[in-house]
C-alpha cells in the first residue's frame, strides 16, 4: 500500500490552501499531479502482491481506476494554471485545495479494501467537490451546488445503509470484523441472501446516484452545466469513476455469493434506462454543457450495462471507464474554452466555433466523434466489444437496444455539435478577449492523443492488469474472438 | 452455310448492298401506297433517291448557335443504323455479324442514334426542336421496354442471345403461336413510334406543334439533311427486318429466302401505307397509352411462354 | 503488397506539404497523389494480371489484445477496387490545383483531408478484419464529412453534412452489429468463410439484413440514399467526384466481400438485391430527371448506377445459390466492371460539372446554356461522360451493362425467371430515362444560347482542370473500345467469389468481348467517312436558328430543363409527386405569372425529415421530467428505491 | 423494555414531523428524535463500553444540540416560521407516512433477523424513519425543512447501524459519525449561502436550471 499517494495530495491541498501566492499554488498543483502519476505508476508494479489482510492497498481494479483518475487529474492540473489566470476574480485557494483533496481521497478510495473506508472516501469526495461546483458564486451555481449536495448526500446515505445491510448479512453468517472485501468474497457462502440483495439494491441506488445513473442523475446536468469546464472534466471522469469503483466492489461480493444473475439484471436495466433517458434529453439540447452532462449519464449507463452483460463486456466496461474519462476531459475543457470565448453556452449564440476558437472547436468536434464511438478512438473499442458480447451471449435484445440507443444519441448530439462548431459566429455576439493558447489547448491535445493510442495499442502489463481487474468483476471468460486469437497467437509463439 | 463459303460470301455482300442501297425505297413505297389510297398519283417510288442526290449537291446552312454536335447527329444516326443493319438477318439465316448478346448492342445502337439526334436538335437552341427532342426521349422510355420484353420472349423461346438465332430459329413452339402474335403486335407499335409514323407522329407535317421527329431536324439542310433522311429510311428497313424476321419461313434455298424477305418488306410497306391512310394521328397525350399497350403485349407474350 | 502500402502512405501524406510550407502545396499534393496512383495501379496490375506469385499477401499489424490481429490483405478484390480509388483521387488532386485554388477558403485543409480520404479508401479495400475495416470505413466517412463541410458558412452545406454524418454513423452501428453476428459464427473478427448453412439460419438472416442496410446506406441504395444528393451537391466538385466515384462504391465493396464469405447464399438474398437494384435504378434516374441543380442531378444518377450494380450482384448471387456458374460470372463481372466504369465516367462528369460551376458560379441548370461554344473542351469531356453513363456503345458504360443484360437473358432460362425479367425491364427503362436525362443535361448546359449573364461570360477552365478530365475520358474510351483487357482481371476477382470448390468458367468463354471492339471499328470508320462527307465546307452559310416564323426569339424562350423533363416527370407523377407552385395562365390577356416545379426527395423530404422532427417533438414532450424541482428529483430516488425493493421482495 | 419504548417514541416522532407546519417545532422534534436515538445504545444491554458511550454522547450532542443549533441560527436570519403550501399536504403526508411505516414492516418481515437479539423493532423502525425523512425531503419547499428531512433520514440509518454496534463498532462509528459531522456542517454553510443569495429559503426559487 502506498500512503504517499493519499498523504501527498492532502498535504499539498493544505499547503495550497494556506499560501497566498497564486503562482506557487498552481505550481504545487501541477507538481503534485505529476508526482502522483509517477507514484501510481510505481505502485502499480505491486498490484498482484496485495497481502490478504490489508485494509488499504492497490489491487488490479483499484489500480486501474486510480491510474485513470491520476492521468485525468494531470490533464486538468496542467490546464488549471491557464484557466486560473483567466479568472483572477475568483479565489484559487479553495479551488486548488479542493482539487488536491479530491485526488487524495480518490487515492484512498482506490486503495480501500473495506466497505466502510470506501464509503467514507466517497462521502468526503462529495464534500471536497461541492466547493468546486460553487466556484462561480452566482445564483445558478448555488442552485447546482444545493442540488448536488442534497441529492448526493441522500444517495450516499442510502449507500451507507446498503453497506450496513451487507455488514449485517455478514454478521448473520458469522463473519467477523474486519469486513474486508477479500474476506467477504472468500466467505460469501455464509452471507445472508435477503440482506445481501437488499444491500446491493441500496448501494446500487446510492452509488448510482453518485455516478449519475438515471433516474438518480438529475443533479448532473445542473452541476456540470454551471461549473467551469475543468471541474466538469474532473466530475465526469473522476468522481463518477470513484462511485463506479465503490459499486463494483459491492458487485464483486454479490457476484461471489452467487447472486450475479440478480445483480446483472438490475445493472442492465439501469444501463438501458440511463442511455434512454440521456437520449431523450440530448435531442434538441441547446446547452452544450448540459449536453455533455447527459452524455456522461449515457456513458455511466454503458459502464453498468457492460458489467451487467458480463464476460468480455465487463472487461471492456472497465476499458470504457478510462476511455470515457479521457474523452470527457477533452470535451469539458474545450467546451469551457468555447464558453469563455462566447460568454454563452447556448446554441443560437454559439455558432462557428472553429472560426473563433479553432483549436478548441476542432477538439470539441473530435471529442464528440470519439465519445460516440468512432474508430480508431478508444471508446469505439469498448462500445464495439460490449455490443459484440451482448449480441453473441444471448443478450440479443439488449445488444440491439444498445446499438439503437447509440444511434439515436449520435443523432441528437451531432445536431447540436455541428451547429455549434461549424458555420459563422453570429455577428451580434460580443467577442470576449479569450483566444486559444498553447496552455489552454495542449493538455487536451495530449489527452486526445492518449485516447487515440488507447484505441490502437496498449502496453502488455496494463493489459494483464485490466484482464485481472475484469476477472474481479465477473469478466472471466475470454469470450471475444480477439481474445481467442490472442491466445492462439501466444501459442504460436508471438509472431509479430 | 459453312459448306458453301462462296454462297455465304455472296449473301453477306447482298446483305450489305441491301442495307446500303435499298432502304430509301421503303418510304417511297409507303408514300406511293398512301397516294394511291388517297386517289392521287403520288411521287415516284424512287423519289427519296432523287431527294438525296439533290440534297448532297446543295449548300448547307448552319445555325450560329450550333457546334459540331449538330453534325454528329445525322452522321451518328447513319453510322449506327448501318452497323445495326449488320446484326439483323435479312434473307439468310445469319446476319453477317452475330454473337451472343448482339441483340443488346442492336438496341443500344438505336439508342446512340437517338441520343445524337436529340442533342443535335437541342444544339440549335430552338424551342420547337427542344420540344421535339423532349417528346422523342419521353416516348422512347416506353418503346424501349417493349422492345426488350419482346427480346426476352424470343430469348426464352430459343435459348439464344443472338439476334440471328432469335429471329431465324424461333423454334417450333413459338412459330405462329400466341406469344409470337403478341410480340409482333408490341413490336409493330414500337415500329411506328421509332419511325415516327402515324398514329404516333406524322412524317408529312413540318410546322405543326405535335410532331416529334420532323421538328428535330428543322435546321438541318444540305448533306446533313440528306443523312437525316437516309438514316430515317435505314431505320425503317432495319426495324422492318426485325419485324418480319420471326415469320419468314427460311426453309427454301438462299435465293427464295431472299425473295421472301424482299416480299415481306414490300408487304410491310404496304401495310404501313394502308394503316396511315385509314388512321388519324393520336392526340399527344394518347401516345403513351398506345406505347404502354405495346409493353403489355410483349410482357404477356413472355408470360404466355411460361404456361 | 509493399507497393500498396507505400501508395497508401504517399496518399496520406499528400496534403502535408501544403500544411507545413508557406507555398500552397497544391502541386506537391497533386504530384504525390499521382505517384501514389501510379504505385497503387502498378501493384493492382501485378495482382490482377496474375504476375503476383502468391496472389494474396497478408499484413499483420502490431497487435494488442484489444485490437487483436489487424489484417490487411492485398487480394484481387482489393486490387480491383484500388484502381478507381487511386485514379480518381489523383485526378481530383490535379484538378484541385485549378479548381480549389488558394483564394478559396480552406484550400490547404481540403488537400490534407483529400489525401487522408484517399488513404483510408485505399486501406479499406484491403481490410480483411472487422476492426481494420471499420476503422478505415469510419475514417473515410469522417474525412468525407469534413470535406463536404468545406463551405460550412452555407446553412445548406451544414445540413447536408449533418445528414451525411448521421447516415454514415447509423450505417457503421449496423455494421458493428453485423460483424458481431458474423464473428459469432466464424469465431474470428478476421474475415473468413462462413460455415455451411449459416446463411440460411436466423442469425444469418439477421447478419444479411444488417449488412444490407449498413452497406446500403453507404452505397446510396434507395430508400437509404437520402444523404447522397445534398452531400454531393454541397461538396467541392472534385470531392464529389471522389465521393460519387469511389466512396459510395465502398458499400458495393462490402457486398462483394459478403458474397465472398458466403458459400451458400439463400436464393432470396439475390432476389432482394435485384429488387432493390431495380427500385434504386429506376427511381434514381426518375428523380434525376426532375432536378434543376446540375450536381444533384449527377448525384441521383449515382443512385441509379448503384442500382445497376446491385442488379448485377443480385443476379450473380442468384447464380451462386442456384448453381449457375454462367449467371454468376456474368452478373458479378458486369457489376464489378460497372463499379470501375461508373467511377470513371461519374468522376469525369463531376469534374466537368465542377468546371461549369467554376466558370459560371451557379449550379442551376436554368441559368446555363451555350457553354459548348465558350468551353468546348469541358463540353467534350461532359459529352464523353454522358455518352458513357447512358450505356451507349462504343464507350465503357455499354460494356458493363451489356454483361448484366447477358446475365439477365441467361437467367430467363432458369425456373426463377422473375428476377432476371425484372432486371431486363429495369435496365431497359433505366437506359431510356438516363438517355433522356443526359440529353437534357448536356443540351441545357452546353447547347443553345446562354440563359444568364454568368453563363454568357464563362470561359474555358485552365489545363490543370482539363487534363484530369482528359485522363478519365481516355480511360472510358479505352475500356469501351478494348473491353477484352478487363477479362483477365475480372476472372481473378471472380475466382474469389466462387462457392465452395467451385470452378467458374472464364468471362471470355461466356461473353464475346472482342466482338464489341470489332464492331466499334466500322462504327467509327463510318462516322469518320460520313463526317468528312457532310462536314461544313468553308463556304457554308451561318444563319440564326430558324424561329419557325417568329422573328424575335431570345435566349429565355429556349426550351428549359424543366420543360424538357416535364413530360416524363408528369408521366411518373404518381411516384415522384412533383411539387408545383404557381398557377395556370387564364384569359386572353393574362398577367405575368410565375411557375415553379420542384422534385422533393421522396425519402428525405417526405419521410426522414418529418419523421425526425416528429420524434424530436415527442421527445421534447418528455422535458417535464426534469423541470428543476429538487423535491421531484428526490422523489425519483425514493420511487426507484421503493420499486426495486418491491421488485426484490415479490 | 426501555429500547422498545424509545423506538416506539421514535416512530411517533416521525408522525409528528410530517404533521407539523411550524419550522421551529420540526427542528425541535428532530432534535428530540436525535436524543432518543442517542440514548438507545445505552439501553441495549451491551454494557458501557467506551464505543457505546462515545456513540451515545456524540449522537446526543450532535443530533440533539449542535445541528438544531445550526438550523435555528439559519432560521433566525431569514425569519421563517411556517412551512406554507407544502407540495404534499399534511393530511396526505400523514397517510403516506402511515403507509410507509406499514410497508417497512412488510419489508422487514422479509428480512430474517439474527436469532436472539433485542432488535425485533429496529428494522421496521429504521426503514420507517428513513421513509419519513424521504417524505419530508420530497414534500417540503423550504430548504431548511428539507435539511430536517435529511436529518431524519440519517436517523433511520443510525437506528439500523445500532444493530451492528455490538459486533462491528468500527464500521458503524467511522461511517455514522463522519456522516453526521461533515454532512450537516456543509449543509449549514450552504443554507447560509442560500439565505444570503435568495433572501429566503424557498426551494421553488431553486428551479431555474432545467430542461
Amino acid at each position: 500500500m502506498s500512503w504517499y499517494l493519499i498523504v501527498l495530495p492532502l498535504i499539498a491541498a493544505g499547503v495550497a490552501f494556506a499560501i497566498s501566492s497564486p503562482t506557487w499554488r498552481v505550481r504545487i498543483l501541477a507538481t503534485t499531479a505529476i508526482l502522483h502519476l509517477v507514484g501510481v505508476l510505481a505502485a502499480l508494479g505491486g498490484w498482484g502482491m496485495l497481502p490478504a489482510g490489508a485494509w488499504l492497498g492497490l489491487d488490479a481494479l483499484g489500480g486501474w481506476v486510480l491510474l485513470v483518475i491520476s492521468v485525468l487529474f494531470l490533464v486538468c492540473a496542467l490546464y488549471a494554471p491557464a484557466y486560473l489566470a483567466l479568472r483572477p476574480d475568483r479565489d484559487g485557494r479553495i479551488f486548488t485545495g479542493s482539487l488536491l483533496s479530491f485526488l487524495g481521497l480518490a487515492s484512498l478510495l482506490a486503495q480501500s479494501q473495506h466497505p466502510g473506508i470506501t464509503w467514507v472516501a466517497i462521502e468526503t469526495t462529495t464534500l471536497a467537490t461541492a466547493p468546486l461546483i460553487y466556484f462561480n458564486h452566482n445564483r445558478h451555481s448555488l442552485e447546482a451546488t444545493w442540488k448536488y449536495l442534497l441529492i448526493g448526500s441522500v444517495g450516499i446515505a442510502l449507500a451507507l445503509l446498503g453497506t450496513l445491510f451487507i455488514a449485517y448479512a455478514a454478521n448473520m453468517g458469522g463473519v467477523e470484523e474486519p469486513l474486508l472485501y477479500g474476506r467477504l468474497m472468500r466467505d460469501s457462502a455464509l452471507l445472508s441472501r435477503p440482506w445481501l440483495r437488499a444491500g446491493f439494491v441500496l448501494t446500487l441506488v446510492g452509488y448510482g446516484t453518485k455516478m449519475g445513473l438515471a433516474p438518480m442523475h438529475t443533479w448532473k446536468p445542473d452541476a456540470y452545466g454551471e461549473t467551469p469546464g475543468i471541474v466538469g472534466a474532473l466530475l465526469a471522469g473522476g468522481v463518477t469513476s470513484c462511485a463506479f469503483l465503490a459499486l463494483l466492489r459491492i458487485y464483486a461480493v454479490v457476484a461471489a455469493a452467487g447472486e450475479a444473475p440478480f445483480a446483472r439484471e438490475l445493472l442492465v436495466g439501469f444501463g438501458l434506462l440511463s442511455m434512454t433517458w440521456a437520449m431523450v434529453f440530448m435531442v434538441r439540447q441547446l446547452d452544450f454543457k448540459r449536453l455533455l452532462a447527459y452524455s456522461s449519464v449515457e456513458h455511466m449507463g454503458i459502464l453498468v450495462l457492460g458489467i451487467g452483460i458480463g464476460g468480455n463486456a465487463a472487461k471492456f466496461a472497465l476499458f470504457h471507464l478510462a476511455a470515457n474519462a479521457l474523452v470527457k476531459s477533452v470535451l469539458f475543457l474545450s467546451a469551457g474554452n468555447i464558453h469563455r470565448s462566447y460568454a454563452s453556452k447556448q446554441l443560437p449564440f454559439v455558432t462557428g466555433a472553429i472560426r473563433r476558437t479553432p483549436v478548441s472547436g476542432w477538439l470539441f468536434l473530435l471529442g464528440f466523434l470519439a465519445i460516440t464511438g468512432t474508430p480508431p478512438f478508444a471508446p469505439f473499442i469498448s462500445e464495439f466489444n460490449i455490443a459484440y458480447t451482448a449480441l453473441t451471449t444471448g443478450h440479443l435484445w439488449v445488444g440491439t437496444a444498445f446499438l439503437v440507443l447509440l444511434g439515436a444519441i449520435f443523432l441528437g448530439m451531432s445536431d447540436t455539435v455541428i451547429k455549434m462548431v461549424f458555420g459563422t459566429p453570429s455577428a451580434e455576439r460580443v467577442r470576449t478577449p479569450y483566444k486559444d493558447t498553447f496552455a489552454t489547448t495542449a493538455p487536451m491535445i495530449a489527452a486526445l492523443a492518449l485516447v487515440l493510442v488507447m484505441g490502437l495499442w496498449m502496453p502488455r502489463p496494463l493489459q494483464v492488469m485490466l484482464q485481472s481487474a475484469a476477472v474481479m468483476v465477473g469478466g472471466s471468460d475470454p469470450a471475444s474472438p480477439s481474445e481467442r486469437e490472442h491466445a492462439r497467437r501466444a501459442i504460436d509463439g508471438g509472431q509479430r | 452455310m459453312s459448306e458453301f463459303p462462296f454462297v455465304h460470301s455472296l449473301q453477306v455482300l447482298l446483305h450489305i448492298l441491301t442495307a446500303l442501297l435499298l432502304s430509301p425505297l421503303i418510304p417511297g413505297l409507303i408514300n406511293k401506297v398512301k397516294a394511291l389510297m388517297a386517289g392521287r398519283v403520288g411521287p415516284p417510288v424512287f423519289q427519296l433517291y432523287y431527294d438525296l442526290a439533290k440534297l448532297s449537291q446543295k449548300q448547307a446552312v448552319f445555325s450560329r448557335t450550333t457546334t459540331w454536335i449538330f453534325l454528329a447527329g445525322p452522321v451518328g444516326t447513319v453510322a449506327a443504323g448501318l452497323v445495326a443493319a449488320m446484326l439483323v438477318p435479312f434473307g439468310q439465316d445469319h446476319a453477317p455479324m452475330h454473337f451472343q448478346g448482339d441483340v443488346i448492342l442492336f438496341a443500344y445502337l438505336f439508342g446512340l442514334a437517338r441520343f445524337l439526334t436529340v442533342l443535335s436538335a437541342l444544339d440549335t437552341g430552338s424551342s420547337f426542336e427542344g420540344m421535339g427532342a423532349a417528346r422523342e426521349v419521353t416516348f422512347a422510355a416506353l418503346a424501349e421496354p417493349a422492345l426488350f420484353l419482346g427480346f426476352a420472349a424470343l430469348a426464352k423461346s430459343t435459348g439464344s442471345l443472338s439476334l440471328s438465332t432469335m429471329l431465324a430459329h424461333t423454334g417450333p413452339l413459338f412459330r405462329f403461336s400466341g406469344p409470337l402474335v403478341l410480340v409482333l403486335a408490341g413490336w409493330a407499335i414500337v415500329y411506328m413510334a421509332e419511325n415516327s409514323r402515324i398514329p404516333v407522329d406524322d412524317p408529312n407535317t413540318h410546322l405543326e406543334l405535335t410532331m416529334i421527329h420532323e421538328v428535330m431536324v428543322l435546321d438541318h439542310s444540305g448533306r446533313p439533311f440528306a443523312l437525316v433522311l437516309y438514316g430515317a429510311s435505314l431505320k425503317l428497313l432495319v426495324l422492318g427486318a426485325l419485324l418480319v424476321g420471326p415469320i419468314l419461313p427460311r426453309n427454301a434455298g438462299p435465293l427464295l429466302n431472299w425473295l421472301e424477305f424482299y416480299l415481306a418488306l414490300v408487304f410491310l410497306a404496304v401495310v404501313v401505307g394502308f394503316a396511315e391512310s385509314v388512321m388519324a394521328r393520336f392526340r399527344m397525350t394518347k401516345v403513351p397509352q398506345f406505347l404502354v399497350a405495346g409493353v403489355l403485349a410483349t410482357a404477356f407474350a413472355f408470360l404466355l411462354m411460361l404456361v | 503488397m509493399s507497393l500498396y502500402l507505400l501508395a497508401i502512405l504517399v496518399a496520406a501524406l499528400s496534403g502535408v506539404p501544403g500544411l507545413v510550407t508557406q507555398k500552397s502545396g497544391a502541386k506537391e499534393a497533386a504530384a504525390l497523389m499521382s505517384t501514389s496512383a501510379l504505385l497503387g495501379i502498378l501493384a493492382s496490375a501485378w495482382v490482377l494480371f496474375g504476375a503476383s506469385e502468391s496472389g494474396n499477401s497478408i499484413l499483420m499489424l502490431p497487435a494488442t489484445a484489444l485490437i487483436s490481429w489487424g489484417l490487411v490483405s492485398f487480394d484481387p478484390i482489393a486490387a480491383f477496387f484500388l484502381v478507381p480509388v487511386l485514379l480518381l483521387s489523383a485526378t481530383a488532386s490535379i484538378y484541385g490545383i485549378g479548381y480549389w485554388g488558394d483564394h478559396q477558403s480552406g484550400a490547404r485543409q481540403v488537400r490534407f483531408f483529400l489525401g487522408l480520404l484517399a488513404a483510408f479508401l485505399a486501406l479499406l479495400v484491403g481490410a480483411t478484419h472487422a476492426f481494420v475495416f471499420l476503422l478505415a470505413w469510419e475514417g473515410m466517412a469522417l474525412m468525407a464529412f469534413v470535406l463536404v463541410m468545406t463551405e460550412d458558412r452555407e446553412p445548406e452545406t451544414r445540413r447536408a453534412a449533418w445528414i451525411y454524418l448521421v447516415c454514415t454513423h447509423t450505417g457503421t452501428l449496423l455494421l458493428i452489429g453485423a460483424f458481431a453476428v458474423m464473428a459469432g459464427a466464424t469465431g474470428s473478427f478476421a474475415f473468413s468463410e462462413l460455415p455451411q448453412g449459416f446463411a440460411s439460419s436466423g442469425r444469418g438472416t439477421a447478419m444479411f439484413v444488417l449488412f444490407l442496410v449498413g452497406f446500403g446506406f453507404k452505397a446510396g441504395v434507395l430508400p437509404l440514399h437520402f444523404w447522397l444528393p445534398s452531400a454531393h451537391a454541397a461538396a467541392p466538385s472534385h470531392v464529389s467526384s471522389v465521393m460519387s466515384g469511389v466512396l459510395i462504391k465502398m458499400g458495393i465493396l462490402g457486398f462483394v466481400r459478403l458474397v465472398s464469405w458466403v458459400p451458400d447464399p439463400p436464393g432470396w438474398w439475390g432476389g432482394t438485391l435485384v429488387a432493390l437494384g431495380a427500385i434504386s435504378g429506376i427511381m434514381g434516374v426518375a428523380l434525376a430527371l426532375g432536378q434543376h441543380d446540375l450536381k444533384r442531378l449527377l448525384a441521383y444518377h449515382s443512385i441509379e448506377n448503384i442500382g445497376i450494380i446491385l442488379l448485377g450482384i443480385g443476379l450473380g448471387l442468384i447464380g451462386k445459390s442456384t448453381g449457375q456458374p454462367a449467371l454468376q460470372v456474368l452478373g458479378f463481372a458486369g457489376a464489378l466492371l460497372h463499379v470501375l466504369n461508373h467511377s470513371l465516367f461519374k468522376g469525369l462528369l463531376f469534374l466537368a460539372a465542377g468546371s461549369v460551376v467554376h466558370a459560371t458560379g451557379t449550379r442551376d441548370l436554368e441559368r446555363m446554356g451555350g457553354l459548348g461554344r465558350l468551353m468546348p473542351k469541358t463540353a467534350a469531356a461532359f459529352l464523353v461522360g454522358a455518352w458513357a453513363i447512358c450505356g451507349l456503345p462504343p464507350l465503357n458504360g455499354f460494356v458493363s451493362e451489356w454483361l448484366i443484360y447477358l446475365a439477365a437473358f441467361r437467367g430467363l432460362a432458369l425456373s426463377r425467371w422473375g428476377f432476371p425479367l425484372i432486371t431486363l425491364g429495369a435496365l431497359a427503362v433505366i437506359g431510356a430515362l438516363a438517355l433522356a436525362c443526359f440529353a437534357k443535361a448536356y443540351g441545357v448546359v452546353f447547347q443553345g444560347q446562354p440563359r444568364s449573364d454568368q453563363a454568357a461570360q464563362a470561359a474555358e477552365s485552365p489545363s490543370t482542370m482539363l487534363v484530369p478530365m482528359g485522363i478519365l475520358a481516355l480511360a472510358c474510351a479505352a475500356i469501351g473500345l478494348a473491353p477484352v483487357l478487363s477479362a483477365a482481371p475480372l476472372d481473378h476477382v471472380l475466382s474469389m467469389l466462387a462457392g465452395n470448390g467451385q470452378h467458374l468458367p472464364t468471362l471470355g468463354s461466356l461473353a464475346g468481348l472482342p466482338w464489341l471492339s470489332f464492331l466499334a471499328i466500322p462504327l467509327l470508320l463510318l462516322g469518320f467517312i460520313l463526317w468528312k462527307w457532310a462536314a461544313p465546307k468553308p463556304y457554308a452559310k451561318e444563319q440564326p436558328t430558324w424561329g419557325c416564323g417568329y422573328t424575335a426569339p431570345n435566349a429565355r424562350m429556349q426550351y428549359t430543363a424543366s420543360s424538357f423533363a416535364d413530360g416524363l416527370v408528369q408521366g411518373m407523377s404518381w411516384v415522384l409527386w412533383p411539387k408545383v407552385l404557381g398557377g395556370r395562365v387564364r384569359g386572353f390577356f393574362p398577367f405575368p405569372r410565375r411557375f415553379e416545379s420542384h422534385l422533393l426527395d421522396p425519402v428525405l423530404d417526405r419521410i426522414a425529415d418529418p419523421g425526425l422532427r416528429g420524434t424530436a417533438f415527442l421527445l421534447s414532450g418528455l422535458r417535464f421530467l426534469q423541470a428543476g424541482h429538487l423535491s421531484i428529483y428526490l422523489a425519483y430516488v425514493l420511487l426507484t428505491l421503493l420499486m426495486l425493493l418491491v421488485w426484490m421482495v415479490v | 423494555m426501555i429500547h422498545d419504548i424509545l423506538i416506539t417514541l421514535t416512530v411517533l416522532t416521525n408522525f409528528t414531523l410530517v404533521a407539523t407546519s411550524r419550522v421551529n417545532k420540526s427542528i425541535q422534534v428532530a432534535a428530540f428524535q436525535g436524543v432518543l436515538l442517542g440514548l438507545l445504545p445505552l439501553t441495549l444491554g451491551l454494557g458501557f463500553h467506551i464505543h457505546i458511550l462515545l456513540m451515545a454522547v456524540a449522537a446526543v450532542v450532535v443530533k440533539g444540540w449542535f445541528i438544531p443549533f445550526l438550523l435555528r441560527r439559519a432560521l433566525a436570519k431569514v425569519h421563517i416560521h411556517r412551512e406554507v403550501h407544502p407540495y404534499i399536504g399534511y393530511t396526505v403526508s400523514l397517510m403516506l407516512c402511515a403507509l410507509g411505516t406499514g410497508m417497512s414492516i412488510v419489508l422487514a418481515h422479509n428480512l430474517p433477523l439474527k436469532p436472539g437479539g433485542p432488535f425485533a423493532l429496529f428494522v421496521p423502525a429504521a426503514l420507517a424513519t428513513l421513509f419519513t425523512g424521504f417524505l419530508l425531503l420530497v414534500s417540503r419547499r423550504k430548504a431548511i425543512t428539507q435539511v430536517v428531512g435529511y436529518l431524519v433520514l440519517e436517523n433511520g440509518i443510525y437506528l439500523f447501524g445500532l444493530m451492528l454496534i455490538g459486533d462491528m463498532p468500527l464500521l458503524v462509528e467511522t461511517g455514522i459519525l463522519l456522516d453526521l459531522f461533515v454532512g450537516i456542517f456543509v449543509m449549514g454553510i450552504v443554507i447560509n449561502h442560500i439565505s444570503v443569495a435568495f433572501d429566503s429559503m424557498d426551494t421553488r426559487q431553486l428551479a431555474e436550471l432545467k430542461d
